[in-house]
């Protein structure tokens, strides 16, 4: 059984099933409550639950992640979003040096755990400080796990994992999959598992690593691809932390080629560290060079003209897979 | 009553300036919302309406010399700076022509070169540290101009608040806030998540001088504003002013605010600050025409600069990896 | 005089547990410090020494079931706690046998079990954010602890403290700010970067009471306190206390303080809060005798916990990747 | 000509001598002025430059760092340090949206021209909020160049160039090199160029790419390796971004085998970069697959028996040497 919603849809039944269930668990942010989130992720929830599980938030992103941080090391489940990613720069520290350590650092005294939704992803012409794909900076700290949904029903699923988790669980969307439209199982329990990616097609001749919106891109370029006689497999990671190595081992075992496409700005992205694993663990299964299709280093830009060009689209994609197969 | 009487000090010149600024700040807004709304715009839009009071008689106490930061919602102050619609307009269109040739949009319209503009930011709160070392630098060169930093109501509950003015205090440095509070944050009461009924009363708490003002009368805003850049100016710190104004419209253009009671926009429209100057004028025996005039000129205005932003190029493409570093750009961007 | 008489309110076992519970402070301090110079431990330790009596009395007001957080200078608030200094020490020693298995050291002692200690922390002002997060969870709850951050003059200049202050005044939390203002923060003398006599004064700007405090008499910090903490249980929101207090050596173990003018020393000499409690127990018929006792079974107790510490094994190596997440941690840090 | 001095009292001289040169330039930070700075760097320069151009700041990272971005768009060159470069986290907008960004979004109006000294690195048992190696996460955003010396010469050259660029540099400085004395030129205006890697020693069999205090192990790691005829070559990259390509390319396509070793986190780390890197443009070049020698994945630990697990030493370079070439 299953039915169609979009993506922010899907995502409010995973909130709205989960708060049902557990009570610990609450949600904060900014326009949560009475607006009900700005992509009318949770409107009707402050009416269900009432403001002490759906708080509204002034603009104090510092202030409220380090409370959801001590909410969370007394055994509630705060579930809190920061209206963009661009924005994790105003509350660095209570996810990176609290939310991530304390637990270690207080000899695993503690669980936090603790659910940041971060929209993300650039092509909605809203420039430098609002476009960012800041997925890779959150990778890089240990303690924290990383999922990156690309569909209706792993959003909901991940979500739903994500706030059963113990661990602090950061959730990547793309605000340009919020209004797609997409099947999803009827199932009140459907949970998709931190830590396992998805086959999103089968092929033999190279491996598409990637996550989120650019899992859709990469399905266009398969298609492409396929009608010139290329045949790509897309492994949508869906979790970045713990990454499914066992997914892209025995994909590679197979295709022996790679590329690893993602919106982020290629220095220092996540997909140069999934490169960098490839080339540790798996060089002599490659026929080629594994490439990364990322954004440029650059700062996100305002003008249609400039920031179609700053992410990977299904040509880029295409262009980036014949010249690995050198095709 | 009160207000009538203090406005006699001022000339029926410097009423009908602030009225100019008001009324093209108000139809440079109406006209980018046409455009936003007909498609023309990429992105969001955040609108001045309802604000116009309070910026153009903030700007009125500026000297050409000062500088200044903005937020997302900084049409009216580039307006009421003097800026050039034209640019402003075709910033928003992503066009080259625009003041930072397309890169920047609505929410980053910079001029540091003739207004002396050091940007609008996406960022709440960010205008907060970069007016205070604009102030710092001024301290520090010994110049004598006063940087005003602009921002929202809600953005005050962002640490910056504290640590820039706190700093801004210890230091002296000539810097004026200016808050136009029109009591929302996107959906969120200022009142449901503050604990005072004014903002700038925190100021209180690093002993620095700060006045609350009614936003819809732009004498009353210069008035607090001459005062504040005074202070500041003559080396004794900064001050903040907060004016209570509305915001007609949703936070974005398009937002139908439903979280807002009807009440609000009730007070908003019974307090237009165009239509409440407008009848002052008059009664100080402007003619309806010279009123009409004013409006219909910034409508020509305007209209002149939706044209040009519409029919200016596109940046090139290859311009996107330009702007990056001052040295050594292309290697920077290379890899 | 009149503290004096104030203390007769209290009975002579509570000041001698006010006293017992600043030797120890003091005593497990120079242990520590003796340590280091040692060269026994690893790493920098911040001292407590000049700021017993304020954490004494400020603990004395806490009641079993609510929490706290500390600081990067947090020996003292595990002592005033209850805790155990063999695995304090042990602790600061980076042995297996430590709060925190010596994963955190010095600057990270927690005991989320029986202190409910939510850490000390090494991010000036982190503990502002979790002590407030902690009382949010009490008012959703709606069990009855309160939650104390304890936290240093300086830390209040941090975004966070306006931040969390504001919300928590808004929702009303069962929060008590507890600052030891010792006047320095490493090397920075708080009116050097602030711009009011008082910090706790900081409050008004969101509508908390708050209360000065001096430091050095445990008797005035604990009725502060226990005003403060029957206020936020009562469910009337937050308070700020602040305590004068000396911190008698510099910044961390072994600093000279050479930045530091003699008139501090002398004042906190004056001042000192174990001389000053002792004298007054002696007035009250207490024998020298009884407060040597208290001093030597302190050293006894501290002498142990060094032994503890000392003879104490190290964590074994493979325990390094240990306890990063609570489920899936191997293939979490696998790679 | 040439003295020995510590990297300390190195970086001392290379702001002292362009706040001699340049008017424009402050200094701003946590104990800058009245103590002289924590490590003694700015010992004296109070009395020397007043304090208008030496700031003693209260604990105020994001304020202070926002007010050098204001400051360095009206012209000032602010100097600022950050006491660990852990504190990132409470100052990541002013460094990541603004002084990063600003140029550009500004279409090329301005320049930042803002120094930001952050010292790095473990080994000092300071736990894991204050020995964390960031110099990834910075690397990641682009509109800041990056550099991380390991010699007192380097500290010092590249701290000068940093203060006359006109875009904002980040500086990491491992604070356990601090006391390290070495040789350096006596002359005034010795600059070591932004963007130059170097060779600090010459090898036919692998290349060590490193940087900062791992520099130092490499080095140690080749002799012990020489000693078993095994001939590698270190190449201190100093800056990492813009990074010397050029010279990454000569000595691999010398060596044709490469590792890379630094302090990091391994997980999204600058190392995976430079392997991503090499991977896509020096794939034909390679004998044997890129190993990266760095930090666990976990949060840096207290105890000595457990910290020192957590940073690469000499022996592990050479275990991973003797892996790659499978001797
Ligand atoms: C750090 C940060 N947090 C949140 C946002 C999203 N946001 C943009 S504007 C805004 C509301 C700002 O309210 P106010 O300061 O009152 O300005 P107004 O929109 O009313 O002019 C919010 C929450 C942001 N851009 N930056
Ligand atoms: C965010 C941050 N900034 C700076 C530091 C470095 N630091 C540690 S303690 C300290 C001084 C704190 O002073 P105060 O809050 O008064 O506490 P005290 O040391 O006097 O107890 C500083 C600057 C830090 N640990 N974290
Ligand atoms: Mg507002
Ligand atoms: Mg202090």
């Amino acid at each position: 059984m299953s039915k169609k919603i979009t993506v922010s849809k899907a995502i409010r039944e995973g909130l709205l099933e989960e708060m049902r269930r557990d009570d610990k668990m609450f949600i904060m942010g900014e326009d949560m409550a009475v607006m009900g989130n700005v992509f009318a992720i949770t409107t009707g929830f402050l009416d269900e639950f009432g403001p002490n599980r759906v708080i509204d938030t002034p603009i104090s992103e510092e202030g409220f992640l380090g409370m959801a941080v001590g909410a969370a090391m007394r055994g509630m489940h705060p579930c809190v979003e920061l209206m963009y990613d661009d924005f994790v720069t105003v509350c660095a520290d209570p996810l990176f040096n609290q939310a991530a350590k304390l637990k270690y650092m207080s000899g695993g005294q503690c669980s936090i755990p603790l659910v940041l939704r971060m929209p993300m992803g650039s092509g909605r012409r809203n420039a430098g400080q609002h476009s960012q794909s800041l997925e890779g900076m959150v990778c890089h700290f240990p303690g924290l796990k990383v999922v990156a949904p690309c569909s209706a029903a792993d959003a909901k699923g991940l979500i739903k994992s994500a706030l059963r988790d113990p661990d602090p669980v950061v959730v990547f969307e793309h605000k340009l999959l919020y209004a797609k439209k997409e099947e999803i199982p009827e199932d009140e329990d459907y949970l998709v598992p931190i830590g396992k990616a998805n086959v999103k097609r089968e092929g033999k001749d190279l491996t598409i690593i990637t996550w989120s919106r650019e899992v859709n891109f990469s399905m266009e370029a398969a298609e492409k691809l396929a009608a010139e006689g290329i045949d790509v497999e897309v492994l949508d990671l869906r979790t970045l932390v713990p990454i499914d190595w066992e997914a892209i081992k025995a994909s590679i075992a197979k295709t022996h080629n790679a590329i690893i496409v993602s919106e982020e700005v290629k220095r220092g992205s996540y997909a140069g560290e999934i490169s960098a694993q490839i080339a540790e663990e798996l060089f002599d299964e490659l026929d080629a060079p594994v490439e990364r299709v990322c954004g440029l280093n650059i700062v996100s830009p305002f003008s249609p003209v400039l920031e179609d060009q700053n992410f990977p689209h299904p040509d880029d994609i295409v262009k980036a897979v014949k010249r690995v197969l050198n095709k | 009553m009160a207000t009538k009487k203090k406005n006699e000090k001022y000339s029926k010149e410097m009423l009908l300036d602030f009225y100019r600024t008001m009324v093209r700040i108000r139809t440079f807004e109406e006209h980018a919302a046409e455009c936003f709304t007909k498609g023309m715009l990429a992105g969001n839009i955040h609108l001045s309406i309802g604000q116009e009071a309070a910026e153009a008689g903030a700007f009125a106490a500026i000297q050409p010399q000062d500088y200044f930061t903005s937020t997302h919602r900084g049409h009216g102050h580039v307006i009421a700076r003097g800026g050039d619609p034209k640019r402003a307009m075709a910033e928003l269109f992503g066009k080259k022509t625009g003041y930072c040739k397309g890169k920047g949009g609505s929410m980053h319209i910079a001029d540091m070169g003739k207004m002396n503009h050091l940007g609008a930011n996406g960022i709440v709160g960010a205008g907060q540290g970069i007016s205070a070392g604009s102030a710092l630098a001024s301290k520090i060169m010994g110049d004598n101009s006063v940087t005003v930093g602009c921002f929202g109501d809600s953005s005050t509950n962002e640490g910056t608040f504290h640590e820039n003015l706190n700093m801004a205090a210890t230091w002296k440095l000539p810097l004026v806030w200016f808050i136009e509070n029109n009591c929302y944050g996107v959906s969120t009461e200022i009142h449901r998540v503050t604990n005072t009924p004014d903002l700038a009363s925190r100021a209180a708490a690093y002993d620095v001088p700060f006045a609350v003002v009614d936003g819809t009368d732009p004498v009353a805003v210069y008035e607090a504003m001459t005062t504040a850049m005074d202070h500041a100016r003559s080396g004794k710190g900064p001050y903040v002013v907060e004016a209570k104004v509305y915001r007609y419209q949703g936070h974005y253009c398009g937002d139908p605010a439903v979280y807002r009671p009807a009440e609000y926009m009730e007070n908003a429209l019974a307090n237009d600050a165009i239509e409440k100057l407008g009848k002052k004028l008059m009664d100080m025996g402007i003619k309806e025409a010279e009123l009409e005039e004013i409006k219909s000129a910034a409508q020509a205005e305007m209209d002149e600069a939706v044209k040009f932003a519409d029919e200016s190029p596109y940046p090139d493409p290859s311009e996107v990896t330009d702007d990056m570093y001052t040295a050594d750009n292309e290697r920077c961007v290379a890899r």
